[in-house]
């Protein structure tokens, strides 16, 4: 057991990957001699070669291009697109050929590949290097979206990642890649891609989020156990597509209320998807109003501002209160909500 | 034609005439009455689905009128080790692979059975969103050369898609990688209702080339002898270990864009039947008939073989059942993901499971 | 007044729009000589000549780049994807400068640009040329996406989009580009793009709809009506983002049951965000579990089976039955679902 | 250095000496000394703010160091009325333009009004989405072409985004319009790690052009008075209607991609320093002297007021409060739809109006 960043929970999952399957490669810009401008490849290249850890020239559609060359012809390409806000360029290959060899060809060629990419905001960047587009991903039939919250989550997902047939867009929230350490055995087990994870059992509301957001979500229910006596579920989706909607359903079913937490801007975000399945599926167990914490429907503001448009744990108290107490308002005097 | 620094390949001129010292190939009989036959076997197909695009019996289908040199000379070029990243114009390359044309058809129809080629197996389906398959080949022949394989991956573009970003990149990455991909251009003079000389101000399309370090050059796209000879030695030479190779093929698009587009609007006649002298089978035959190897009774025969093996095709394509209807389902991953089964068994529910072509 | 087709309103507005401003211009392929492959443009390069009216080189990404320098300089560009499923080169400039450049120079240069392609399924074109993929516009905030479905709404909006000042995707559902002729009066009147259309009222059942298949929506309607005898309101939602809520709101109100139909897949589809604001803001109107009639979560099959995938008026009847008779099942006698 | 063909300009060798004839404005005492000038300021700014960021009072910053010529000798050879795309790197540039210091260090801490420039009203802000400037250069110039001005476009960028499709595109759309838009490579050898021989096979980036029919030209990078010169004549080209250009300049990178950056893991520190000894400073303060136009108390006095400049930029940045809380929402459109106005409230509501650096 090591103690880890989720990062090095990234390149740990590299590491055991390309070890075990000589069919791995990795590409990207930077991700060879550098190690990654976030040095989750760091080392790979020296371990592995040039060959199978390639620093590409500068052209995001051509990575996410050649990955799907390469993984017709057996290799398990890992793209990395060196920030999110980056690959756009290379939407038309995932949306137009990665997504739909497979079904194209009746399942004579496939695409396993993963595309990497760190996500989010919060790290100060400058502009385009918050984007939270994940929704985007989401709406695309045959991919898949993974998105870890912890070092362990990121591990277990990045092997099943890799290992899984089919294309996966894994995206690491970068605001969290080094906030917390946790114990990480390379045992090689990956973690599915078929399940949410529920990080708190809860009977008052039901928090649903991912990624960075996953943070101040659990602090969130902290607060609310400690300081209004409210029982919070917390619910991890992860793996957003292909969504197991059962495990948010059953925690609403039981508690009837839910809070759906994402970073991204609320209009077409993939909240919207959940709350609503929740409509359809789980409209009789609803209690209140389903509440977005979400992004506001802006550009992300820059540096200066941004901590304005980011999640944050008021935020979440607040639309957890507001459902708890429904149809009343919370009142006042238990309401302290503080200015970030 | 050419510009001066970018070589330029021609034997057959449009008269038939042989110009300059014939590569040795050319006295290979079974080689070229192959070639012959494949282009024949092109032109007949493709009239044969024009003519059922118009009678209401296929969608939208994109002619390959004229380009038969190109398509059969590069294809030929290529062993079955090799794989083929098209587009939409190159079925009677993908004839000559080993593509079946009843699976042509389906592709056309919208069957996506049409895709999964019994042969080759490797092969990509025809690629629409222009200049994407070029990625396709790079990525290939990293991995092939990776593995230390000595396969050539082959990617065809037009003269349209060659103003696409998505074909400079590819061939950017093949340059650095000294990958084995050969990229031929089919410069048929029009995207649609572009002209060439409204795509780019390049003198050449070769020449593209120069800009990530692959050497460019010209072919004459109507002299099958020509476009075998070109594509065979950079497909010779990627395969020892040289690295990419451009080659643009000088063809003309001698029908619409495809049977949704009426060039008259856009393509004056006269260009066009100057064009016409150019053509591809007439300058072949002659050499052929020249060579003494090829007589009207054998023309007279293989027109009727090819016809009826069309005719067979076209049969069986049509007592086709479409596909099951779920399998628009069972094909989008590996495992189907317990999140869509429930969608799934809405279609079936509607739409049965049989493959009745309801 | 003339009686004109949709694709014809479409050239009505862009030739209205070029005469009462000189700095409009057109561009892409084939929009010029051509007229355009579904002939939207027809006649209007003989009209304001080939500088107005540009036929570009074959790519996208610089199609939609170019319109973005363009509009900086004054210019209103109105850009031509020539089908929807080739837009996704040019999202990234869509995405990083046309939807932000007045952000980004707090108002200094903005980027006036209708980006213009025909979408969706229907017309047995090849793989590719049936995308309905709205939803990842719609999560974009800086822009607003339009979708006309009938030749009166066409030309109004169309003129409103170009007049706008900001960037508008203006996407012309072509499977109803010839279905039906209406008289458009030529008068520049252009129609808000803040409002959703109501088609028609209705106390029983509120169908949302958009793009083409607002046809098979207002044909169930007429069903519902003389068959089950039940009273469907239509609303065209027509301007998706920004979302006129309040109309779908009012409606729902009234009648306490809501079917969404759209073409896109339904995982992440717009309909998603319209089920979620139900589900935020008018939960307590809702009589029964909101519906989505929507294409499947998998590649547009190919013309021979595209019919399994496209919205039928089955589906739609059956969805508005099931939410009119909710908590009962719609008895099977009444219910009379034929194969298409 | 540079392909045959590919012309090369260089007039200030390392050591100060000159090669071959200057051009007359090399004799223009104010021009050159205001060109020194311009390069100081740059310098000076860059350390400063690197050790701004250094110290937590600034986020990533990308120094310009040893790029000075090449920035300066550009944005010098502009006019007012002509337009600059530029790149995350161009801060230099940017000052020569007219944009202010303090909008510069506004922009760099992530403030948007640092790119509402004062002055010049019509140029872009810098571009983080590698290459995608280029286009936009490319509309303005048909806009101005169409319109029937003089102003040209003038774009930025460097050896990496070089490899970019629309890079490419941005070139190619140029040379079919003939679009008055100078395109200039800063070629300083690294794409953060990436050297240029791995960003493309191509012996010269300015033989990118080839593929566009686009003329293309290197001119050493650190020598001012060679890009002041190239530029001015390729800009005065595109004025009179020549078309557009390609000029890739041979830089270097002396210090870090970025302060994220730390180039020792990838880079050699001995070429580094030989890459030191041609830096552009000292050859263009020897001519100065050389010339007779410069000693060192001209030296000490501009240094002292470029530092006083800057100091005040420094404070003028720091004092200034942040943007009110609801100003993101209030530039997304012209005007704010009624579907965002309660997000707006929200925002107001918790973080109040003022631009107090909540
Ligand atoms: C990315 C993309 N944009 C647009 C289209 C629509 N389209 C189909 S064929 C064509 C013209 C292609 O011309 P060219 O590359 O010269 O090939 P040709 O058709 O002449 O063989 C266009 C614009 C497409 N398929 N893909
Ligand atoms: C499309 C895109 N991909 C990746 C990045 C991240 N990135 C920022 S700078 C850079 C390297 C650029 O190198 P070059 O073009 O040579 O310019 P330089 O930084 O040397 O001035 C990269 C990869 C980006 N900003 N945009
Ligand atoms: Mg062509
Ligand atoms: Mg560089």
């Amino acid at each position: 057991m090591t103690e880890v960043t989720l990062v090095q929970a990234v390149s740990m999952a590299l590491a055991r990957a390309m070890e075990e399957d000589e069919n791995v490669v990795l590409l990207g810009e930077d991700v060879g001699v550098n190690g990654g401008v976030f040095r989750a490849t760091k080392g790979l290249q020296k371990k592995f070669g040039s060959e199978r850890v390639i620093d590409t020239p500068l052209a995001e559609a051509a990575i996410a291009g050649v990955a799907v060359g390469m993984a017709a012809q057996g290799l398990r390409p890992v793209a990395e697109f060196q920030f999110m806000g980056f690959s756009y360029p290379g939407l038309d290959q995932i949306i137009c050929h990665a997504s739909r060899l497979r079904n194209r060809t009746r399942g004579r060629l496939s695409c396993p590949i993963v595309y990497r990419a760190p996500y989010g905001g919060g790290i100060h960047g400058p502009e385009h290097h918050s984007e939270s587009t994940e929704a985007l991903y989401a709406h695309i039939p045959g991919l898949r979206v993974v998105i870890p919250s912890s070092p362990v989550r990121a591990y277990g997902l990045l092997l099943a990642a890799i290992r899984d047939p089919d294309p996966v867009i894994f995206l690491e929230p970068k605001r969290i890649y080094r906030a917390v350490k946790q114990d990480v055995e390379d045992d090689g087990e990956a973690l599915p891609l078929d399940l949410c994870f529920t990080l708190r059992d809860g009977d008052d509301v039901t928090l649903v989020t991912w990624g960075a957001a996953v943070k101040e979500t659990l602090a969130a229910a902290e607060t609310l156990d400690s300081r209004y006596d409210i029982d919070a579920a917390v619910i991890d989706v992860a793996t957003l597509t292909p969504l197991d909607m059962d495990t948010i359903l059953a925690s609403v079913e039981k508690t009837g209320r839910c809070v759906i937490v994402h970073e991204a801007p609320s209009t077409g975000g993939f909240g919207a998807e959940i709350a609503a399945r929740l409509a359809e599926r789980g409209l009789l167990s609803l209690l209140s109003p389903i509440e977005r914490v979400t992004g506001y429907d802006v550009v992300p503001p820059g540096a200066r501002t941004e901590h304005r448009y980011l999640i944050n744990e008021d935020r979440i108290i607040a639309a957890a209160r507001r459902a708890v107490f429904f149809p009343e308002a919370p009142t006042e005097q238990d309401h302290t909500m503080e200015d970030a | 034609m050419a510009d001066e620094k970018i070589p330029y390949t021609q034997y057959l001129q449009a008269d038939g005439s042989v110009v300059g010292n014939l590569p040795e190939f050319a006295e290979d009989q079974e080689l070229v009455l192959a070639l012959y036959r494949h282009m024949n076997r092109a032109r007949r197909f493709d009239t044969k689905a024009v003519a059922m695009q118009r009678t209401g019996r296929l969608p939208t289908f994109p002619p390959a009128l004229g380009q038969e040199a190109f398509h059969v000379g590069f294809a030929s070029a290529m062993s079955a080790d090799d794989i083929l990243f098209p587009t939409y114009r190159d079925g009677p390359a993908q004839m000559v692979r080993g593509v079946q044309l009843e699976e042509l058809l389906l592709f056309t129809a919208g069957d996506e059975r049409g895709s999964d080629f019994q042969v080759p197996r490797c092969d990509f389906p025809q690629a629409i969103p222009i200049a994407t398959q070029t990625a396709h080949a790079v990525g290939a022949a990293y991995a092939m050369k990776l593995r230390g394989e000595k396969s050539v991956a082959v990617t065809t573009i037009g003269d349209g898609g060659s103003s696409k970003g998505d074909f400079y990149e590819a061939m950017n990455f093949a340059g650095v990688w000294q990958a084995p991909v050969i990229f031929l251009i089919n410069n048929n003079g029009w995207a649609i209702s572009t002209p060439r000389d409204r795509q780019s101000a390049a003198p050449t399309l070769a020449q593209k080339g120069d800009a990530v370090g692959v050497p460019g050059q010209q072919v004459d796209g109507n002299d099958v002898l020509a476009v075998y000879h070109v594509v065979s030695e950079a497909i010779a030479a990627a395969r020892s270990g040289k690295g990419p190779a451009l080659i643009e093929a000088l063809t003309h698009r001698l029908t619409d864009h495809s049977t949704a587009d009426d060039a008259s609007r856009y393509r004056d006649a006269d260009l066009l039947s100057e064009q016409w002298k150019e053509e591809p089978m007439i300058r072949l035959r002659t050499y052929l008939s020249n060579q003494g190897w090829w007589g009207k009774e054998d023309e007279e025969s293989m027109l009727t073989e090819l016809d009826q093996e069309i005719e067979r095709a076209v049969e069986n394509f049509e007592a086709s059942d479409a596909p099951e209807a779920a399998a628009m389902f069972d094909y989008m991953y590996a495992e189907l993901p317990a999140d869509l089964m429930a969608q799934r068994a809405e279609v079936i529910a509607a739409h049965g499971h049989e493959g009745d072509g309801s």
